[in-house]
């Protein structure tokens, strides 16, 4: 069973992937994504990660997506429609692309996991993941979550000054 | 207080200020800054003279630039009574020569630049002086060399200036070569360039030798003998001598000080601060000797002949260099000091004299178109007066010392030293006749040149006369501080007191001789200067007659064109050396270019890497996707070369 | 039980795509779309070695990441509107100014 | 455990923090944006003052660490951005785009960057990286009517988040093989891995990210169309201060975490050096553009600077350090003219005659172009001469020879914008008004150079001290 739904969520992941990055009209791409979002979500919940996966739902398909939507919505789509997908020298990206992948898979080709930690499955059944995970977060990872809100600060800053029109 | 590292840095500091606001706000004024700098630097250095003399030697470095291992690159001072005197010499000169220039060189459209120059040039001569390693010295040696080219050429508009530069520059490369060769095998072979340490453990490497070219060579020898290109090199003396004359293109003062007291005595100074490592080499001190003698004789002989003013000076330049040189040669390296010291009193007024002249000549620099000058510039024409009685060796004047003293430690110095002996003491009788040549033609008789040229006759103004009174003071006086003894005993004063001073540095020469002897040689040096006093004038008085008429013979006259022509010196060069260059430089790679090697290499390489720089700006499209291409690729050929190896 | 290497390679093929979507496509939004599908790789990596590793380190991490991808994705599509408003472009071969 | 202790630790970064947080929210207040520059300026110097007084050790679970070393790079980060602030006001005046959120943004980059050389840990390395790309993302694109500033931000952008990518990628395959992310630990869990093939990709990405950082070739060639566009004082930031950042984590990342392969890294590395000195230097010749020519030359300089590095040894490593706090001090000079002839100075044949119309600015220039030769006395050679020194000593001979070598290549581009201030007749007039804070940018600049070239010895302490911190 969980062979089969690995098997579906791995191909509807690539499927989509390849999707994404073959479509003419973007607004087409922007969907492919969300439904590729969707299923790495479901992909995360058949790891035991419900916050997660419910994080990578709320903030990707439901924030991020629609920035991208914004943003495409400046482009001509008609326009779009009728110029060249690709760069004129994609051929040259194809082979190198394809030696990385062969190399990285010579070299990925028997990994294991090194090494066990405290949280096993158990431990995160009992706890629930969102609690584990909190736990987790504000007891160790207490700085970076800090770091994490100025980041976004700068984002707003940032995203603001560059996109507001000048003032007169 | 370490106040004395404020001798070299004030002029530094005068020539940033002169190079930086020169041109705008100092214009006309340069001389505000300039002058009172090196006149502050030489009351700092006459009291650290005072230190020295008291007994405080100080060495030490003041910092470290760059330490890497053995190599360390310091600023440091070494201040000894052989610096002392040095410091005499430089600062008292410096100050004086830079008084008259503000006279001298009044409303040239370069004053600034020229008083940064001398600044500079007063910098980079305390630097070389008061050093305490080899690579400072090789420093201001270089840089005194710097300020040299800069000097000679600072009328660049004149051809003959700007050639004379070029002279000077590339003559020098041949020395420098060497001299720097010989600084990198005191490192290789001490790993230090420190005098101590290099001096202390110079005994230790006595006898070892190198193999050079399948000849084994004794190393100090080598050392000795590379560090003496360096001084043949700087202090113009045979075969290297060919550039000081012309040097005479550049402006007085900076032949008085430059050309005269300062920068062609460096190697005087470094032989003599060297004196451990040519003490153990014998081959080398007789080279040295024999350098000095032939060049004293040689230049002397040349100076006979001359008529430029400024030229017959700076043949007695080298030809008292020779002297220099010689008393070294002889282990006699106090006496080598002493007369260095001397001469850059009444040599630099010699010049300064000359210069006033000119002043009044309107550049004028013939000694057959003047006549008759003591009249209208009496305190020039004394002064020259007592410089040139000073040089021939009249007794009670500072040469007669100095020049006493090395004719008689060269006489003590075995057999080859009476041969050398001979060609000083006839070299003293050539500097009498030629100094009074000078005086005899050029200030005596009637005046050659034209009404208006008479009229427009003055003595120069007082900013440029009292700096030829106070060397004349020097002149004569200076020599009393090492009155030799037999002389000090006759009069009831201290004698030999300079030679002691330095004894702490120099040591004593090892010969004693009597004091028969001593009087032997003495008597023959005054009568030799008497001697060549009495036939100038003799032979010049009036018209000069005399002298023309010897030349109508045959023989005579020969040897007069031999020697007007320099022995044809500078011709040979320009057979062996130039022309030959010349004919490489039009044929061979006119040839070899035209095939296009020498292109290929010369324009070649710069225009391959343009031209694959061009190439791979090709690369750089603009495009993100390609970068990024550039990146995977990068990321793929490393991956790949990592794991393939492994 | 599906092994963890599997869970890599799935990772390394979409990080792959998403590669070749940013070295060959022409569409500035769909290029950065790529960027997403390459840390979208990276979370999958992370989050299935938290789980076979049995520690929470790597599902922090995602964590980290998704909110990252957020700030830049809000910055990056201001960059964009930015340069759509002065130039009226929206792909790389209309940005090529600055060259060589 | 120790919150408060934790707290100490991390001050610096908690006032600056605050600092920028008070300045942004000042700028809606106070429409004179000179003093808001001022406060940012306060703001560095008041973080700078409290660097000094943090007692060194590890803090919130050994992710942060304090110590000598990240002190020093602190510093390059404090003064390169107090010297981009004093350059900006003017240029953003003219440009026309002096928002006050700007100097905001340049305390956010430095408080990325000291996070970055401060991290013990690959997550907050992560996210400091971030925290200063993305703020510089923005002040690269902040002439936002400009195309050329627009173009350089979405390039940056792009690639910035590509390469952040793959430094995600890598770090996955750490934690893969640790099943940690702290660096002491994935150092004493990788001795007894050495180089799996994993490994070694892990290596591959990590080394690919912050060869992007660094602008190493060929992962360079975002940096000259970047620098290019960018307005000129950020263009000066960016070449100083992130880029020593990223030295600061490759430092930390490879001689720390993965120290049990330095073989291999040094291998990668030493293959980006030499790529990077010969790219950089060769390309830099044919540029016509001032900021580019100068962009080339400090992707070279990265070259230089990875030598320290690869040598491994602390000698090496304190190279490096002093290499980059000089470069900081003659790259900004250099760019600090640029700025101030502003419109007037883009090209390299603008700078024609410049010693006759402006012999001060040009003597200026000409200290800097002869620092980044390396011509002593100046503080170049100085910098030069103990990297090459230390690569010799740890055995790199011929890696120093190619430095020497592209050193001297390097000559002629530098010394052709001498040659065209001093032999060319100026084609035309131009009137160099330099503000204030722009004179004191130069005077610091240029005093440093010099005083670094001449006595550099207290400077060399001044590492060697950190680095046994």
């Amino acid at each position: 069973m969980q062979y089969i739904f690995f098997a579906y969520l791995s191909v509807a992941i690539i499927g989509l992937s390849i999707f994404i990055i073959t479509r003419k009209n973007p607004v087409h791409s922007v969907l492919g994504m969300l439904f590729m979002f969707i299923h790495v979500g479901a992909l995360y919940l058949f790891l035991n990660a419900e916050f997660l996966a419910a994080v990578q739902v709320i903030v990707y398909a439901g924030a991020i997506l629609v920035l991208f939507l914004f943003a495409i919505m400046i482009l001509n789509i008609k326009e779009e429609l009728q110029t060249e997908l690709f760069i004129g020298s994609w051929v040259m990206a194809i082979p190198v692309v394809m030696g990385l992948l062969i190399m990285l898979f010579l070299g990925l080709r028997a990994v294991k996991a090194g090494y066990t930690g405290l949280h096993n499955i158990d431990y995160i059944k009992t706890m629930t993941h969102t609690k584990a995970f909190g736990k987790e977060l504000f007891a160790n990872y207490l700085l970076p979550f800090e770091v994490i809100s100025v980041i976004l600060l700068v984002a707003i800053v940032g995203a603001i000054v560059l996109a507001k029109r000048r003032l007169r | 207080m370490r106040y004395y590292a404020l001798i070299p840095f004030l002029p530094l500091l005068g020539f940033l200020i002169n190079i930086i606001f020169g041109r705008g706000l100092l214009k006309h004024r340069a001389h505000w800054i300039s002058v009172p700098v090196v006149g502050l630097s030489m009351v700092l250095g006459l009291m650290t003279v005072r230190e020295v003399i008291s007994g405080n030697v100080i060495n030490e470095d003041l910092y470290s630039w760059v330490i890497s291992g053995d190599f360390k690159v310091s600023v440091g001072f070494l201040i000894d009574q052989l610096t002392a005197v040095m410091l005499v010499v430089v600062t008292v000169v410096s100050f004086l020569v830079h008084v008259y220039s503000i006279g001298y060189m009044h409303g040239d459209p370069g004053f600034y630049r020229f008083f940064a120059y001398l600044n500079l040039f007063t910098f980079s001569m305390l630097m070389l002086i008061m050093s305490n390693n080899f690579l400072q010295l090789y420093f201001g040696w270089e840089a005194v060399g710097l300020c040299s080219y800069l000097l000679i050429g600072y009328w660049y508009q004149k051809k003959s200036a700007s050639d004379a530069g070029k002279k000077a520059f590339i003559v020098n490369r041949f020395g420098d070569f060497g001299f720097g060769l010989g600084v990198i095998l005191i490192f290789l072979t001490f790993g230090t360039l420190h005098y101590a340490p290099v001096f202390g453990s110079v005994s230790s490497i006595a006898g070892k030798t190198v193999v050079l070219f399948g000849y084994e060579i004794d190393l100090i020898t080598l050392i000795a003998l590379l560090l003496f290109c360096g001084a043949i090199g700087k202090s113009a003396q045979i075969p290297l001598h060919v550039w000081l004359p012309d040097a005479m293109e550049g402006p007085t003062p900076v032949s008085a000080l430059i050309h005269a007291a300062t920068m062609v005595t460096a190697g005087v100074f470094m032989v003599a601060r060297c004196n451990p490592i040519f003490n153990l080499s014998e081959i080398a001190l007789t080279v040295v000797a024999v350098t000095g003698a032939v060049t004293a004789l040689f230049a002397a002989t040349i100076g006979l002949v001359q008529n430029d003013i400024k030229r017959i000076i700076a043949y007695s330049t080298i030809s008292q260099l020779g002297y220099m040189f010689l008393a070294c040669g002889v282990g006699a390296y106090g006496a080598g000091i002493f007369h260095l010291y001397t001469h850059a009193f009444f040599k630099a007024l010699l010049f300064l004299g000359a210069g006033s002249v000119m002043h009044a000549m309107a550049g004028e620099l013939d000694i057959w178109k003047m006549g008759g000058l003591k009249n209208k510039m009496r305190i020039t024409y004394v002064t020259m007066l007592l410089a040139s009685l000073s040089i021939s060796g009249i007794p009670g004047f500072a040469g007669f010392f100095s020049k006493d003293e090395i004719l008689y430690q060269t006489y003590l110095k075995g057999d080859l030293g009476k041969v050398l002996w001979l060609m000083g003491t006839v070299t003293a009788l050539l500097t009498a006749f030629y100094s009074f040549r000078i005086i005899s033609v050029a200030f005596h008789g009637r005046f050659r040149g034209s009404h208006p040229e008479e009229h427009h006759l003055h003595e120069s103004p007082p900013v440029m006369t009292i700096p030829l009174v106070l060397l004349a003071i020097g002149a004569v006086a200076a020599g009393w501080v090492g009155i030799p003894p037999l002389i000090g005993e006759a009069i009831g004063l201290h004698g030999a007191w300079f030679y002691e001073f330095l004894s702490p540095v120099v040591g004593h020469p090892s010969e004693e001789g009597s004091h028969s002897v001593e009087l032997m040689v003495m008597t023959l040096s005054i009568i030799a200067g008497i001697a060549g006093i009495i036939l100038a004038f003799y032979l010049y008085r009036g018209d000069a007659e005399r002298a023309k008429a010897l030349l109508k013979r045959p023989f005579l006259k020969k040897i007069h064109t031999v020697l007007w022509n320099k022995y044809y010196v500078d011709e040979f060069y320009h057979l062996i050396v130039v022309r030959p260059a010349l004919w490489t430089a039009r044929t061979v790679i006119e040839a070899v270019t035209d095939i296009g090697i020498i292109e290929a290499i010369v324009n070649g390489v710069p225009k391959t890497i343009g031209r694959f720089s061009e190439r791979l700006r090709a690369i750089q499209t603009g495009l993100v996707n390609h970068y990024a291409i550039f990146m995977v690729g990068a990321m793929f050929f490393i991956l790949a070369f990592i794991l393939m190896v492994k | 039980m599906i092994e963890l290497r599997w869970y890599i390679w799935l990772s390394l093929i979409v990080f792959t795509i998403g590669m070749l979507g940013f070295l060959t496509r022409r569409n500035l939004i769909i290029i950065f779309m790529s960027v997403e599908l390459m840390l979208n790789a990276v979370n999958i990596n992370l989050v299935a070695m938290s789980h076979y590793m049995q520690d929470m380190r790597g599902q922090m991490l995602t964590l980290f990441v998704i909110a990252v991808a957020a700030a830049e994705a809000a910055i990056g599509l201001a960059i964009l509107i930015a340069l759509f408003r002065t130039k009226a472009a929206g792909h790389v071969d209309e940005v090529t100014e600055l060259r060589g | 455990m120790d919150f408060s202790r934790d707290m100490a630790l991390i001050k610096p970064e908690l006032w600056l923090t605050g600092l920028a947080i008070i300045v942004l929210l000042l700028e809606l207040i106070i429409k004179k944006k000179e003093v808001i520059a001022f406060l940012g300026i306060i703001a560095i110097a008041v973080t700078a003052f409290i660097v000094l007084n943090v007692a060194p050790g590890l803090a919130f679970k050994e992710m942060y660490i304090s110590d000598g070393y990240s002190m020093f790079f602190k510093f390059i980060f404090f003064i390169s951005s107090i010297l981009t602030i004093l350059l900006s006001m003017r240029y953003l005046r003219n440009e026309n785009v002096h928002y006050g959120e700007y100097y905001s943004l340049l305390l956010f980059s430095v408080l990325g960057m000291s996070f970055m050389a401060s991290s013990n840990d690959l997550i907050l390395l992560y996210l400091g990286t971030e925290l200063m790309a993305l703020s510089i993302y923005v002040l690269t694109g902040f002439k936002r009517y400009d195309a050329r500033s627009n173009e350089a931000a979405l390039k940056y952008f792009l690639l910035g988040a590509f390469s952040s990518a793959l430094l995600l990628y890598g770090i996955s395959y750490i934690y893969l093989l640790t099943g940690t992310t702290n660096l002491r630990e994935i150092a004493e869990r990788l001795i007894s891995e050495s180089s799996e093939p994993v490994l070694m990709i892990a290596l591959l990405f990590l080394a690919s990210a912050f060869a992007f950082k660094i602008a190493a070739v060929p992962f360079h060639m975002w940096s000259p169309d970047v620098y290019e566009g960018a307005p000129t004082p950020i263009t000066a930031f960016m070449s100083v201060g992130p880029k020593a950042a990223g030295f600061a984590v490759i430092g930390r990342v490879f001689i720390i975490a993965l120290g049990s392969i330095a073989v291999d890294w040094k291998t990668v590395l030493m293959v980006l050096s030499v790529l990077t000195m010969i790219v950089g230097n060769v390309l830099a010749i044919s540029q016509t553009n001032i900021k580019r020519m100068l962009a080339y030359s400090s992707i070279a300089h990265s070259g230089y600077a990875l030598l320290g590095i690869i040598a491994g040894t602390p000698e090496g490593i304190r190279s490096t350090m002093l290499y980059l706090f000089i470069y900081a001090f003659m790259n900004i000079g250099a760019f600090a003219i640029v700025t101030i002839l502003g419109r007037e100075g883009e090209l390299i044949s603008d700078y024609e005659g410049l010693g006759k119309i402006e012999p001060l600015w040009a003597a200026i220039m000409l200290i800097f172009m002869f620092s980044l030769t390396g011509i002593p006395p100046t503080a170049g050679f100085v910098g030069k001469f103990y990297l090459f020194m230390s690569v010799i000593n740890a055995g790199y001979t011929g890696l120093a020879i190619l430095a020497v070598i592209m050193s001297a290549v390097s000559a002629y581009f530098y010394l052709r914008v001498v040659m065209l201030m001093y032999m060319k007749e100026p084609s035309r007039t131009i009137s160099v008004s330099p503000n204030l804070p722009e004179a004191l940018a130069v005077t610091i600049t240029t005093g440093l150079v010099l005083l670094m070239g001449v006595s550099p010895y207290y400077f060399i302490e001044f590492a060697k001290v950190s680095m046994s911190l």
